[in-house]
């Protein structure tokens, strides 16, 4: 049975990368990286479980954490320009 | 074919192909997209790879602070490739010609996981078999960094210290001051500010078990420090640079990054002191295990420490740049 | 050469042509944040050969669990490690020289850069062009 | 015969999890547009992956893994949906048109600055 998932997961990545390659626009390609980054976190729990090793949890925890910073960063840097503080009245964009 | 074979070719291929997606577009920031996924799918492999320590660094490197890196500096520059001018044809034949001779080179390679391959009758048996006994901790790659190659890591602890001063000599000039402008934040953003506040905690917890559990588990300084950066930088996005400046100074920051280096350096000076060899931990404790406890704990903190700072240093570097691009060039 | 032979090989071989793409990468565009990330893939796959040439099949990750077991390399693994970071800290030290390429010649673009120093050396482009010549 | 239960639980769980990862990702390339794209890659990953843990987190009883599993699954479930709604603010704000009926060949992102990018 895990093996199964393990290619529904692997399967779900092929389709997530393609989307992430055909684009067309930015946000399109920031969705499907997210995406691919939960199943990474899947994969890498149910990888464990395969082996007989499901101590190492630890990495798909870090990567639920903190996948988030990429999404926020790109974010950031769409609306403001910039990873720092913007500045100035040009910088009011609500 | 066996099951772990297939997972193997698997990712392997999604590898060849990320990278071939990045080579192809010319949108920068897609390739920033492809190669954060290029590291998720290299860490996967190195889980595969029995290299849970390894994969723990790839995640934490690839999950926040390279992206962030790289789209700080597509922010400063620019988002396009240009269309290459030259001919193409000279770097193809040369990289196909180097890549014949590898593979030529690997066909006397030993066979992929067969035990009798030279790498796996050299030193290696000695380090399991003795960890135990010697270092007395479970995980033997924290007990190989911090302890029988300690000098290795010390120096590469250096060359991270002196990246992190290289760049703060490249850039701390440029670093701009608001000088009293309004300085707009991430205000209106009610749901980012709520979850990342409720996820900071987490993620500072976390670092500290990695940092502390590390003779257990996978894990250790490098790992902690960048997880470490990785929550200050995330409150920097959300709550504003000047704010996150507030709470850790620059100055501070630079000064931990010489404090790490200097624990890890002074602890070997103790054991000196003791008349035993550099970085010989025997002697902080009451007996050799004892004392090799001790001694990575201290080491593994002096790494966290230099890593965090540098990265949040970085960060600092990078984004405290004025964007040279006006908002009509997009 | 059998399957197992080709099973045996398929991960140098993988590495090596993800080595390939990384080199075409750097040596064939003119970007330099491009270069950079090719620089990135060349060094994973680096990474990658370490690794695997310390598995050892039907082993298990170097962290003791008391029973008996069979345990890959975790001498490539300590080396790759600290590799890891030293290599973002040095792609950080990278991009912060483009980043004040960027400043000094407002452009990141390989040729665009020459041109630039031609000019500056030489008075005109055509000059530097003869020169090279 | 508990044993029984327990894998046939954990692999309705799995099996579930699977299928909703699948056809999420299938969502993802074959739907028209990003903002239902988003549907698939947001909503239905959410609930598949939150299946997937859960499945795992029958199978491996009580014990520290199905602590992490846990914790897993809450961050996921944190995190998950407040990038995609913050992709999608994003998209919104710099002013990617959703494609609707009347409007053929709207929702190429031509109205939008970033949009139409190679």
């Amino acid at each position: 049975m895990f093996t199964a998932t393990m290619a529904a997961l692997l399967a779900a990545m092929i389709l997530a990368l393609g989307r992430l390659y055909l684009g067309p626009t930015l946000y399109d390609r920031v969705l499907s990286a997210n995406s691919f980054g939960t199943k990474t976190v899947l994969l890498i729990g149910v990888m464990g479980f395969l082996t007989g090793r499901p101590d190492f949890l630890d990495i798909s925890l870090l990567y639920a954490l903190i996948n988030f910073i990429g999404t926020i960063a790109v974010l950031k840097f769409f609306r403001y320009r910039t990873l720092g503080d913007r500045v100035g009245p040009s910088g009011d964009r609500q | 074919m066996s099951i772990e074979a297939i997972i193997n070719i698997a990712l392997f291929v999604f590898l060849g192909l990320t990278a071939f997606a990045i080579l192809k577009l010319r949108a920068l920031f897609a390739v920033v997209m492809l190669s954060a996924v290029f590291s998720l799918v290299s860490a996967a492999l190195l889980v595969h790879l029995d290299a849970v320590d390894v994969a723990f660094t790839e995640a934490a490197v690839g999950a926040g602070i390279s992206t962030v890196l790289m789209l700080a500096t597509l922010a400063l520059t620019s988002r396009h490739e240009k269309a290459p001018t030259r001919s193409q044809a000279l770097p193809l034949i040369v990289v196909f010609l180097t890549g014949f001779a590898l593979v030529y080179g690997t066909l006397d390679m030993p066979r992929f996981g067969d035990p009798q391959a030279p790498i796996q009758v050299h030193v290696a048996p000695k380090y399991i078999a003795d960890t135990q006994s010697e270092i007395g901790i479970p995980n033997i790659v924290t007990a190989v960094l911090a302890s029988y190659r300690g000098f290795d890591t010390l120096g590469e602890v250096t060359v991270i210290f002196t990246a992190g001063i290289g760049v703060l000599l490249l850039l701390a000039a440029f670093i701009r001051e608001p000088e009293g402008l309004r300085v707009q934040t991430m205000d209106h953003h009610l749901v980012l500010r709520v979850v990342t506040k409720v996820l900071i905690g987490p993620i500072l917890l976390f670092a500290l078990y990695v940092q502390f559990h590390a003779d257990y588990g996978p894990g250790g300084g490098f790992q902690a420090g960048i997880i470490f950066a990785s929550a200050f930088i995330i409150y920097a996005l959300v709550f504003g640079l000047e704010n996150a400046r507030k709470a850790v100074p620059g100055r501070a920051v630079r000064l931990l990054v010489a404090c790490g280096v200097l624990l890890y350096g002074g602890v070997g000076f103790v054991s000196f002191l003791f008349g035993k060899n550099y970085l010989n931990y025997s002697v902080l404790g009451a007996d050799q295990v004892a004392g090799q406890h001790l001694g990575i704990l201290l080491v593994e903190f002096g790494v966290g420490l230099t890593v965090a700072a540098v990265m949040v240093s970085t960060f600092y570097a990078f984004s405290g740049q004025n964007p040279p691009i006006g908002d009509e060039d997009w | 050469m059998g399957v197992s032979d080709i099973l045996g090989l398929f991960n140098y071989w993988m590495v090596i042509i993800l080595m390939m793409i990384g080199f075409y990468t750097v040596v064939s565009r003119g970007n330099l944040v491009k270069k950079i990330v090719g620089l990135n893939i060349f060094q994973t796959s680096v990474f990658l050969l370490y690794i695997s040439m310390g598995k050892i099949s039907g082993g298990t990750a170097p962290i003791l669990t008391g029973k008996p077991e069979v345990y890959s390399n975790p001498l490539p693994h300590v080396l790759i490690l600290t590799a890891i970071v030293v290599g973002v800290a040095t792609t950080a030290l990278g991009l912060a020289l483009v980043v004040r390429i960027k400043n000094a010649y407002d452009t990141i673009e390989e040729d665009e850069i020459q041109a630039a120093d031609d000019e500056t050396e030489f008075g005109d482009p055509q000059a530097a062009e003869d020169h090279r010549r | 015969m508990s044993a029984l239960i327990t894998d046939a639980v954990s692999w309705a769980l799995l099996a579930a999890g699977s299928l909703l990862v699948v056809v999420g990702a299938l969502g993802l390339i074959r739907m028209p547009d990003f903002y239902t794209r988003m549907h698939a890659a947001g909503i239905t990953d959410t609930l598949g992956a939150d299946l997937i843990l859960l499945g795992l987190m029958v199978q491996a009883g009580f014990s520290l893994v199905t602590v992490k599993l846990l914790l897993i699954a809450a961050f996921l479930f944190f995190t998950s949906p407040t990038s995609t709604h913050a992709i999608a603010n994003a998209a919104l704000t710099a002013g990617l048109k959703p494609r609707v009926a009347e409007s053929p060949g709207a929702g190429k992102g031509s109205a939008a600055p970033e949009g139409g990018e190679p």
